[in-house]
C-alpha cells in the first residue's frame, strides 16, 4: 500500500459510460492481487473531497502499469473520465484483501462494471490452471465488456444480456442457474467456487443460487467508503460476525457471511 | 514548533483527530508516527460497540457527513491490543473517551490512567451519532460540569475536553468544562446534517442524521475557536476543516495552542506531515 | 407547481431570500420578477441602518461569510420607493423585517400591514450580524414566543418566523413560534463564521464574525428543517445552500413546502429560474 | 447589463503574473463604458463560488470582443490564468457606473494593474480630443503595461518604476507630484481631472495631492463582491455620504468623498 501521483499512460471510451485507463505504477503494478482496489483523487478541489474507489482489471508488473474499467456514474467518475493521457492523479493502493483462488474450477459471474475486479481474477486462475468459466450479464450488447479477451485467454464465457442483443436473453443469474443444473453432474471430484461482482440485487442472487448448490461463493461488496484503508469505520458491510469494512476485511466476502437482509 | 498543551509534551501541534485516524495501525504502513504531535484516538468506549448500520458515510459540498457511531472494540481489546501496539512508537497517545452515562466515562478514565503509554485522555462530548449519552453531555453545562469532575478526580492524566458545535453558546459549555477542572478544551466535533437522496427520497446515511466534518465547517470551528479562546484559560485545541498549514495557522491565529487534523487523512494521507512542514513557515 | 403558503399564492415554490435580492430593482433589469414563487425582500427596520464596516464579504470553501448587517434605508424609503416599484409586478412581495427591539419589530410590522402591496411578512429574529437584537430573539424561544405574539396582534397579514441555525435546539424556537401564531417558518439564516488571513493576521471581516451561507450550510439546514418539519404543523419554508432544483428539491424531501434561494443568485443570476424549470421533473 | 456565456478569443501572459484575455460579446462590446467591469464565473464548481471582478480594459465594438488585463493573485484568477482560447465562461456585465471625463485635460495615474480601467479610459479621452497624460507606475520594467500603445495613441506617457529600471525611479505618486509642480502653471484656462486606479495607499496619496492642487480627481475602488449589482450591500465603501457600493454606486468614485482615514 502506497500513496503516490501516478501518470496516465492510456485512457480510451469502450461505451457511451463506460472507460479503461491505465495508470503508471510500478509498486501497485508489482504487488496489486486480483480483487483490489485503487482509491483516487479525481481532482485536487474541495469538492469533490473523497477519493474514488476502483478495482484493479489488470496489472503488467513488467511493464510498471495497471488497469481501471470504470463506468461515469456521478461527478467523481465524471471528472476522471476527462482526465487527459499524461496528467497524473494521486492513488491510494493496492487496498482491500482481494480473491483467493482456492479451488480447481473458478466460476466468475460479472453484472455490469462487475466485470472489473473479475477480469484481473480470470487472468490469474487460469494461469495457475484452473479451469475458468464466465457468465458476463449486461445491460445490451454495447454494455458486454472483455468476452473476447477472456475466450482468447481460455475461459469459457457465456454472455447474457437482458435484451437479447447478445448471447442468452435475460439475467445473468438466470444462465448461471441452467448451467449449474447440468453441470453440477458433471464436477466429478474437482471442486468449485463462484465470485461474483456486481449490483447488490445480484450477488444476492448469485449467493442464494450458490448456497442452494452448496458451492463456494465469494462476493465484491461495494461501499462508500472515506479512508479507504481500515481506519475510520465509515464502508460498514452487515455480515453474520457484526459490522465489517468493505475497504480492509473486504470488498471481498464470504456469501454466506452477508446479511442480505 | 515543541508545544506542551496540558503537560503532555508534542514536538509539533498538529494532531490527528479522533475517529478519522483509527489507533494508528493503518496509518503506521504509510509513514512514521513519531512524525505527529501526537495521537488522538478513535473514541474508546467501556464496552465494544458495533456502531450504526450503514451507509455511514455521505460526501456534501466541501465535506462530508459521517455517522459510525463509535464503533470500537471496547476498552478491554484497547487495552490489550491497540495500545500495546502504540507502545512501539514515542508519539503521545491521547485516548479519547465516550460513553452514554457518566459511570461508563469514568470506569473508562480509571482504567486508561493505570497505563504509562497514556499520555492524555480527550473526553468526547460532542457525538452527534448515538442516541444516548455523549453529545447530551457536551450541550448542557451542568452535565459537562460533573462529567468533567469526575473524570478529574478519577484521573491524574491530562484531561481534554471535546466540546460541541451544536450549541447556542459554546462559551458556556467551555466555562463549565473549564470550572470542572479540563486541562485543555478542543474543539469542534461534527455538526449535525443530513443528505437525502432524491432518487430514493430516502436520507443517505441509515441513520438520517450525521455529522458534517470537513473544509465547509471550517468558518464556524474558527469562530468558535475564536470565542472559546477569549472565554477560557486553558489551552485551545482547533478542529474542523484543516486541509493545510494555512488552514491550521488559521486556528492559531484564532486563539488555538495546537491543532487536530480530520477528514483531511482522507483526503491525503500525508496531510499531516505536510501540515507539520508548512506551519514551519508561520510558527 | 403552484401552492400556496400562509395564505400565500405562489405560481411556484421557488422564493428568493433575504438580503441576496434587494429589493428586487437590480434583478429586474436582468429578468422577469413574475417568474419567481415570491419576493422576500431585504430586511426593513424602523429607521435607516448604515450596516456594518467593510470589508463585509469573505468567501470560504463552497461558501461565503457576509456581516453586512442589516444596511437598509428604513421603513419610510421602504415604503415610498421600493414598495411602489415592486407594484408594478404581480409577483407576491414577502416583506422581510428585524429590528433591535419588540417595539420596533411591532412598528414596522403595523405599517407594513396597510400596504396592499406586502403579502406576507418574513420576521428575521435570526441575523447573527448585529449587535443588539434580531438573533437575539431567536435563540431565545420566550422572546420568540413574545415578539411573534406581538406581531400577530399587529398585522393580519400572513406573518412568517425565520429561524436562526445558531442553537442547540431549533424545533424549540420553532415551537414557541407556532404557538405564538406563526403563520408559516422559515429556516435556516446564516450559521455564525469567522475567517482570519494569514497574511495580515487580523479577521477578514470588519465585524470579526459574520454569517456563513452557500452549498456548505446545505446539510446542516437539511437537517434542520427535516428537524422542524416533524415537530411543528404549519408549513416550514427550506433555505441554506439551495444552488440547483435537486438541492431544492432534497428541502421538500426533507419536509419544506417551499424554499428560498440566497447566495445562489450570486454565482448565476438565473439560478431561481433554472430551479423553478428543473423542479418541473420532481413535483 | 447581460449575463450570458462568452467565449475566450485571446489569452496571453504578459509578465510572470499579468495576463491579457479576449472575450466575444456583441452586448457588453457595445454597451461598456471605461471604468466598468465585469463579473466572471471562473469556475462551475463550488470553490470558488464567487464571481470575480476585472475591470474592462478595451471593447471592440465591430469586432464584438473586449479585453481584460489581469494579475494572478489567488485561487480564482490562477483558475482564469489556465483557461483556453475557445472555452466559454459566464459573465455579467458590463457593471459599474464608469469613468466621465469632463474637463479638457484627463491626467491618469495607475498603479500596477490599475492600469487595466484606465487603458479603455485613455483611448475613449483621446477620441474625443482631450489632452491625455499617463503615469504608469510598476514595480519594475517587466511590469509596465501599455507604454507604447498609449503612446501611439497620442497620450503622453511618464512611467515610474521602483526600482528605477525603467523610467523615473520611485512611486509613481513622486513623478506625478513633480509634474504638476510646473505644470500647473501652464494650464491656462483648461481644466484638468485626475483619475486614478490602482492600491488604496497609492490612490489615497493621488487624492491627496489632487486636493493639494484643487484638482477634481476619480478613483477606481475595489471591494470584496458577491452579487456585482447592488442588491447584496456586501461592495461597501466608507464615504462622506455613508456606505457607497462599489459595484454599484463606484467602482469609480470622487476622491474627495471617500474616508481614506
Ligand atoms: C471496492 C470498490 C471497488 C469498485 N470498483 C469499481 C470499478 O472497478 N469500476 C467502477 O465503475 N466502479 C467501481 N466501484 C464503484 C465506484 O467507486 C463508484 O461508482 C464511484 O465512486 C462513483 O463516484 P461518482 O462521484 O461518479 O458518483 P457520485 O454518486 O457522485 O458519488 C457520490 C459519493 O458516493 C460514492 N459512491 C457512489 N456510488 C458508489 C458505489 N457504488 N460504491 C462506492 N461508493 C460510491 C462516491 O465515492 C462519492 O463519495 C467500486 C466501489 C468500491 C467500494
Ligand atoms: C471593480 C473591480 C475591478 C477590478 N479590476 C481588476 C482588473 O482589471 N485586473 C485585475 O487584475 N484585478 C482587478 N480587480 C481585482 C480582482 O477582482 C481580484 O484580484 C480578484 O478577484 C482576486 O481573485 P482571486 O481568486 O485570484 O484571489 P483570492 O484572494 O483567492 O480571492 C478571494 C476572494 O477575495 C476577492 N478579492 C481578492 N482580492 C480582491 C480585490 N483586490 N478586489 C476585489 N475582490 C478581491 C475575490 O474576488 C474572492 O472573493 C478588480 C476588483 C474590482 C472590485
Ligand atoms: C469518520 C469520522 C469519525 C469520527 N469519529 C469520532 C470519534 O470517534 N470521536 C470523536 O471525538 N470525534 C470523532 N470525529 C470527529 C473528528 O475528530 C473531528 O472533530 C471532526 O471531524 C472535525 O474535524 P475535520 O473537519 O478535520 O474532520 C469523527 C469524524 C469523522 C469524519
Ligand atoms: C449577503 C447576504 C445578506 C443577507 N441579508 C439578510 C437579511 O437582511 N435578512 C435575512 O433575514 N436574511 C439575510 N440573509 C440570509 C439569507 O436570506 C439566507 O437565509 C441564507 O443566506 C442562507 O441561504 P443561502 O445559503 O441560499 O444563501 C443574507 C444572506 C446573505 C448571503
Ligand atoms: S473507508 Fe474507512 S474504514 Fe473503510
Ligand atoms: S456586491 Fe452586492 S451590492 Fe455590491
Amino acid at each position: 500500500m502506497i500513496q503516490e501521483n501516478c501518470r496516465i499512460v492510456d485512457h480510451s471510451q469502450l461505451a457511451p459510460r463506460y472507460f479503461k485507463i491505465v495508470f503508471s505504477s510500478d509498486h501497485i503494478a508489482k504487488t496489486a492481487r486480483p480483487g483490489q482496489f485503487v482509491n483516487i483523487r479525481v481532482s485536487n478541489e474541495l469538492t469533490p473531497l473523497l477519493r474514488r474507489p476502483l478495482s484493479i482489471h489488470q496489472s503488467d508488473p513488467e511493464k510498471g502499469t495497471f488497469t481501471l474499467l470504470y463506468e461515469t456514474i456521478g461527478y467523481g467518475t465524471e471528472l476522471l473520465s476527462k482526465k487527459l493521457v499524461g496528467s497524473e492523479l494521486n492513488i491510494l493502493g493496492p487496498l482491500g484483501n482481494g480473491f483467493e483462488v482456492v479451488n480447481d474450477i473458478a466460476l466468475l459471474v460479472a453484472g455490469g462494471m462487475g466485470i472489473a475486479p473479475l477480469g484481473f481474477l480470470a487472468r490469474e486462475a487460469i494461469k495457475s490452471k484452473k479451469d475458468v468459466y464466465c457468465f458476463i450479464g449486461a445491460k445490451n450488447e454495447g454494455l458486454v465488456l472483455c468476452e473476447e479477451g477472456l475466450k482468447s485467454l481460455g475461459a469459457k464465457v457465456t454472455v447474457a444480456t437482458e435484451d437479447g442483443s447478445r448471447g442468452e436473453k435475460g439475467l445473468v443469474t438466470h444462465s448461471l442457474e441452467k448451467f449449474l443444473k447440468d453441470f453440477r453432474l458433471t464436477i466429478d471430484g474437482k471442486r468449485l467456487t463462484i465470485y461474483a461482482c456486481g449490483p447488490r440485487p445480484m450477488l444476492k442472487a448469485v449467493a442464494a443460487i450458490a448456497a442452494q448448490n452448496n458451492f463456494e461463493c465469494r462476493v465484491s461488496m461495494e461501499a462508500y467508503l472515506a479512508c479507504g484503508i481500515g481506519a475510520c469505520k465509515g464502508c460498514a458491510v452487515d455480515t453474520i460476525e457484526g459490522y465489517r469494512m468493505v475497504c480492509k476485511d473486504g470488498p471481498v466476502f464470504d456469501a454466506k457471511g452477508i446479511k442480505w437482509e | 514548533m515543541g508545544i506542551e498543551i496540558a503537560g503532555i509534551k508534542m514536538k509539533n501541534p498538529v494532531m490527528v483527530a479522533s475517529g478519522t485516524f483509527g489507533f494508528g495501525e493503518e496509518y503506521s504502513e504509510l509513514y512514521d508516527l513519531n512524525r505527529l504531535g501526537a495521537i488522538v484516538t478513535k473514541s474508546v468506549t467501556l464496552l465494544p460497540r458495533e456502531g450504526n448500520p450503514p451507509p455511514r458515510i455521505v460526501e456534501t459540498p466541501a465535506g462530508m457527513l459521517n455517522s459510525i457511531g463509535l464503533q470500537n472494540d471496547g476498552l478491554k481489546v484497547f487495552l490489550e491490543k491497540h495500545l500495546p501496539y502504540l507502545s512501539k512508537f514515542t508519539v503521545p497517545v491521547i485516548v479519547n473517551v465516550a460513553g452514554e452515562t457518566l459511570d461508563e466515562y469514568v470506569d473508562v478514565v480509571k482504567a486508561l490512567s493505570k497505563e504509562n503509554r497514556v499520555d492524555g485522555i480527550e473526553l468526547n462530548i460532542s457525538c452527534p451519532n448515538v442516541k444516548k449519552g455523549c453529545m447530551a453531555f457536551g450541550i448542557d453545562p451542568k452535565l459537562t460540569e460533573e462529567l468533567v469532575k469526575a473524570a478529574k478526580k478519577a484521573s491524574k492524566k491530562p484531561i481534554i475536553v471535546k466540546l460541541s458545535p451544536n450549541v447556542t453558546d459554546i462559551t458556556v459549555i467551555a466555562k463549565a468544562a473549564e470550572k470542572a477542572g479540563a486541562d485543555a478544551l478542543s474543539l469542534i466535533n461534527t455538526i449535525m446534517g443530513m443528505a437525502i437522496d432524491i432518487k430514493t427520497k430516502k436520507p443517505k446515511l441509515a441513520m438520517i442524521t450525521g455529522g458534517l466534518s470537513g473544509p465547509a465547517i471550517k468558518p464556524i470551528a474558527v469562530r468558535m475557536v475564536w470565542q472559546v479562546a477569549q472565554a477560557v484559560k486553558v489551552p485551545v485545541i482547533g478542529i474542523g476543516g484543516i486541509m493545510t498549514a494555512e488552514d491550521a495557522y488559521e486556528f492559531m491565529l484564532a486563539g488555538a495552542s495546537a491543532v487536530q487534523v480530520g477528514t483531511a487523512n482522507f483526503v491525503d494521507i500525508e496531510s499531516p506531515l505536510k501540515i507539520i512542514e508548512g506551519l514551519k513557515k508561520y510558527i
